[in-house]
C-alpha cells in the first residue's frame, strides 16, 4: 500500500517537477533540484524525530520492541541524510560551481548529523545486545533531535564568523502555487517512500531476530 | 541537454539509484533469510526423527 | 539536601582518587601544552590571529576528550559502578558528582593552557576566559554521560571521541565566536544556552545509561 | 520477599535463565546451586536490580537501600583504602553512627590493622572480607550473596559461618554457591539451576 503510494506520488511529483513547473525566475532550470533535495531533507528530519519518539517510548515504558523501531528509523534517517548530502552537493555544483560549500546551512547541518548518527551505529555495534544497549541507544537518539536545533543555531552563528559570504537561493522567497503543489506532492512521495522502507526494514530486522532465537532454541 | 538539465537529472537519478541499491541489498538479505529458514527447517526435521 | 550531600560525597571521592593516583590531570596538562606547541608548527608563518584562537579551541576539545576517557576507568576496573548504582542515592547524583570532578580537572588544565596560549600566541581576553569556563561545563555535562556509555562498550576509549565530537561542535562555534567576534555576548549567551539544555538532558537521562 | 513468574534473561540470543518460578517469603534462606554458567550470578543480579528480566516477571519486596549485594568483584575502589571505601558507602547508604559501625565491622573481619592501606595491596581473601563488610554495612533486610566463601581462608570461613548463623531466621538470604554442602542444613528453599 505504502510502497504503491510512494511510487505513484513520486512519479507524479517528478513529472510535475520536470514538465509542469515553470523555470524559476533567477535560478532557472537548476532550481528544480529543490523538489527532490528539500523533501528528502525534511523526510530525514522526520525519520530522526520518529526515532527519538520511539526512543522516548522505550525509556518511558521499557518495552524492548521500541528499540528495533527506533534503530530502524535512525537507519532510514541516515539513508535519507546521505541523499540530502548528495543532492545538496549537486545543487552547490550547479549554483556555484563547487561540490561543497560551508555556507549552505542545511548541508553543513546534515554533515554534522551524518557524523552524529554514524557514531550511533558504532555505539550499537560495540555494545552487547540487551536492555542496556536499548536504553543507551535511546538516550543517544534523543540527544540527536536536541542537537538538530542547537547545531542549526550554531551554524547560523558561525556563518557570519568564519565564512562571511552568504549565497542565497530564491527558494526562500514566496513559492508560487504550482511550485507549492509540486513540492507538496514530492514531499508526500518521499515520506511515503521512507514509510514503506521503514516497514520493510523493520520486518526484516525482526525476522532476523526471531530466526536467531529459533536457532538458539533448536541447538 | 544543458549542463543545468544534466545536473538536475543527475540529482533525481541519484535518489533512484540509492533506492535501487537498497532493493538489491534487501534481495540479498531475503535470500539469506530463506536459506537460514531452510537450514532451521532441516534441523527441526532431524530433531523430530531423533526423538521418534 | 541529602541529594547535595551525595553529590558532595561522590565528587570528593573522585578528587581523592585523582590525588592518590595522579594519572589524569598531569597527563591533561602535558597534553594541552604539547598540543599548543605542535599547533605553533602547524600554523603557517603569517597566519591570522583568528587561526590561533581556532587552534586553542581544538586543543581544549582534545584535552577534554583525554580527561573524559579516564573518567570511568576506576569504576569500570572492579565494576564499582554497580555498587554505586545499587546505593540508595539518586543515580543522577553519580553523574553530577563525576561532572563536577571533570570540570575541576578541566579547570586545572585551562589554568595552564590559557597563560601558555597568551605567552605563545595571542592575548587572552575576559570574554575568552568566560567562554572557556562555560565550555568546560558543557564538555563535562555531555562528556560524562557519553563516557559512561563508552565505558559499557567493547570499543571503550575508541568510541568516546566518535560520540563526543559531533555533539560539541556547537561549543566550538560558540567558543571561537566569543574569542574573535566583535559582539562576544551573543556567543557567550549561546554557550550558556547549550550548557543549560544539555546539562538538563544529561542529568535526566544518566539513570537510563547505568541501569536496565 | 521475592516472587518470580516465568522469569527469563537472555544475553543476545543466549538465554541464561528460562521459565523460572520462585516464591521466597521473608526470613527464609534460598540456596541457589548449579555449575558455572548456569545463571546463579545472573539471578542474583536480577534480584538486586542490576539486570532487568527479558521474559516474565520478578518482584522484590525490598527497597534499594535495604538490599545487600555481594558480587564476584568486591565493588570497591582499588586506589582507596578500606576505611575510605566503607566511609563512601556508609555515607551513600546513610548509615547511622557510621564510624562506630565501620570500626566494628573492620575489627570483626580482621581488617582493622590494614584499614589505612589501599585495597590494591590486599590479598583476594582480604578483599572478600572487605566486600562482606561493605555488604553488611547498612544491615540490609535482604542479602544476596554470590559465592560468599570464595577466596576466604579458614579464619574467614569461620567468621562468615558465625555471621550467617546469626542472620538466618532474622533476615532474608539468597546464597549462590557451586558447593552446596556448607549451607545445606540451613536452607529453607533450594533452587538447582542447570
Amino acid at each position: 500500500m505504502l510502497a504503491a503510494a510512494a511510487a505513484g506520488l513520486l512519479l507524479l511529483g517528478i513529472s510535475l517537477a520536470f514538465y509542469w513547473v515553470p523555470n524559476a525566475p533567477v535560478e532557472g532550470f537548476r532550481q528544480r533540484i529543490f523538489y527532490i533535495h528539500v523533501p528528502v531533507a525534511l523526510t530525514a528530519y522526520a525519520c530522526f524525530f520518529w526515532a527519538a519518539w520511539k526512543a522516548l517510548r522505550l525509556l518511558w515504558t521499557r518495552d524492548q520492541r521500541y528499540d528495533l523501531e527506533s534503530y530502524t528509523a535512525v537507519h532510514m534517517g541516515v539513508i535519507f541524510g546521505v541523499l540530502t548530502l548528495v543532492t545538496g552537493s549537486i545543487w552547490a555544483r550547479t549554483s556555484w560551481g563547487v561540490w561543497w560549500t560551508w555556507s549552505e546551512r542545511q548541508l553543513v547541518l546534515f554533515l554534522v548529523l551524518f557524523l552524529f548518527y554514524s557514531a550511533y551505529f558504532m555505539l550499537r555495534y560495540s555494545v552487547d545486545p540487551g536492555p542496556r544497549r536499548a536504553s543507551m541507544s535511546a538516550v543517544y537518539a534523543l540527544f540527536g533531535v536536541v542537537l538538530i536545533p542547537v547545531s542549526f543555531l550554531a551554524i547560523r552563528l558561525a556563518e557570519g564568523l568564519i565564512h562571511p559570504v552568504v549565497f542565497t537561493h530564491d527558494v526562500g522567497d514566496k513559492l508560487s502555487t504550482s511550485q507549492l503543489v509540486t513540492f507538496g506532492v514530492c514531499f508526500a512521495g518521499t515520506l511515503a517512500l521512507a514509510g514503506a522502507l521503514y516497514v520493510n526494514e523493520l520486518t526484516g530486522k525482526r525476522l532476523d531476530e526471531r530466526l536467531s532465537e529459533l536457532r538458539e532454541a533448536l541447538s | 541537454m544543458t549542463s543545468a538539465e544534466r545536473y538536475v537529472t543527475a540529482a533525481y537519478l541519484v535518489v533512484l539509484a540509492v533506492v535501487l541499491a537498497y532493493v538489491v541489498i534487501y534481495a540479498f538479505k531475503l535470500s539469506r533469510l530463506e536459506r537460514e529458514v531452510g537450514e532451521l527447517a532441516e534441523l527441526a526435521r532431524r530433531k523430530k526423527e531423533e526423538v521418534a | 539536601m541529602t541529594y547535595l550531600a551525595d553529590v558532595g560525597t561522590l565528587a570528593r571521592k573522585d578528587l581523592l582518587l585523582e590525588l592518590r593516583s595522579r594519572d589524569t590531570v598531569p597527563a591533561m596538562l602535558l597534553f594541552v601544552v604539547s598540543t599548543l606547541v605542535v599547533f605553533n608548527f602547524a600554523l603557517p608563518a603569517g597566519a591570522s590571529a583568528e587561526a590561533a584562537y581556532g587552534l586553542l579551541w581544538a586543543a581544549l576539545v582534545f584535552t577534554a576528550i583525554l580527561g573524559l576517557t579516564r573518567a570511568f576507568v576506576a569504576e569500570r576496573e572492579q565494576r564499582v559502578l554497580d555498587g554505586l548504582v545499587l546505593a540508595p542515592a539518586d543515580r543522577s547524583a553519580i553523574w553530577l558528582g563525576k561532572a563536577i570532578a571533570v570540570v575541576a580537572f578541566l579547570a586545572l588544565a585551562e589554568v595552564v593552557a590559557l597563560p601558555a596560549f597568551a605567552l605563545f600566541f595571542e592575548p587572552v581576553s575576559w570574554e575568552l576566559v568566560a567562554a572557556v569556563a562555560l565550555a568546560s561545563v558543557g564538555f563535562a555535562a555531555v562528556g560524562t554521560l557519553l563516557a559512561a556509555m563508552a565505558a559499557a562498550s567493547r570499543a571503550r576509549e575508541l568510541l568516546l571521541p566518535l560520540l563526543f565530537l559531533p555533539l560539541v561542535i556547537p561549543i566550538v562555534v560558540g567558543g571561537v565566536g566569543a574569542s574573535i567576534a566583535d559582539d562576544p555576548g551573543r556567543y557567550l549567551g549561546f554557550l550558556a544556552l547549550y550548557d543549560l539544555i544539555f546539562a538538563i538532558l544529561s542529568w535526566a537521562s544518566f539513570e537510563y545509561v547505568v541501569t536496565e | 520477599m521475592i516472587s518470580a513468574r516465568g522469569l527469563g534473561r537472555s544475553f543476545g540470543v543466549k538465554r541464561v535463565i528460562r521459565d523460572l518460578d520462585l516464591e521466597l517469603a521473608e526470613r527464609e534462606l534460598l540456596l541457589v546451586t548449579g555449575p558455572n554458567g548456569s545463571g546463579k550470578s545472573t539471578l542474583l543480579a536480577l534480584c538486586a536490580g542490576l539486570l532487568a528480566p527479558t521474559q516474565g516477571e520478578l518482584e522484590v519486596a525490598a527497597e534499594r537501600s535495604r538490599i545487600g549485594y555481594l558480587a564476584h568483584e568486591p565493588l570497591v575502589y582499588r586506589e582507596l583504602t578500606a576505611l575510605e571505601n566503607l566511609d563512601l558507602y556508609g555515607r551513600l547508604y546513610r548509615v547511622p553512627e557510621r564510624r562506630e559501625r565501620i570500626g566494628m565491622l573492620l575489627e570483626r573481619y580482621g581488617l582493622w590493622e590494614a584499614r589505612r592501606e589501599r585495597v590494591a595491596t590486599f590479598s583476594r581473601g582480604m578483599q572478600q572480607r572487605l566486600a562482606l563488610c561493605r555488604t553488611l554495612l547498612h544491615e540490609p533486610d535482604l542479602l544476596l550473596l554470590d559465592e560468599p566463601y570464595a577466596g576466604l581462608d579458614e579464619g574467614g570461613t569461620a567468621l562468615l559461618d558465625a555471621e550467617l548463623g546469626g542472620l538466618v531466621g532474622t533476615r532474608t538470604l539468597v546464597l549462590a554457591t557451586h558447593d552446596p554442602e556448607r549451607m545445606a542444613p540451613l536452607a529453607t528453599v533450594r533452587l538447582a539451576l542447570a
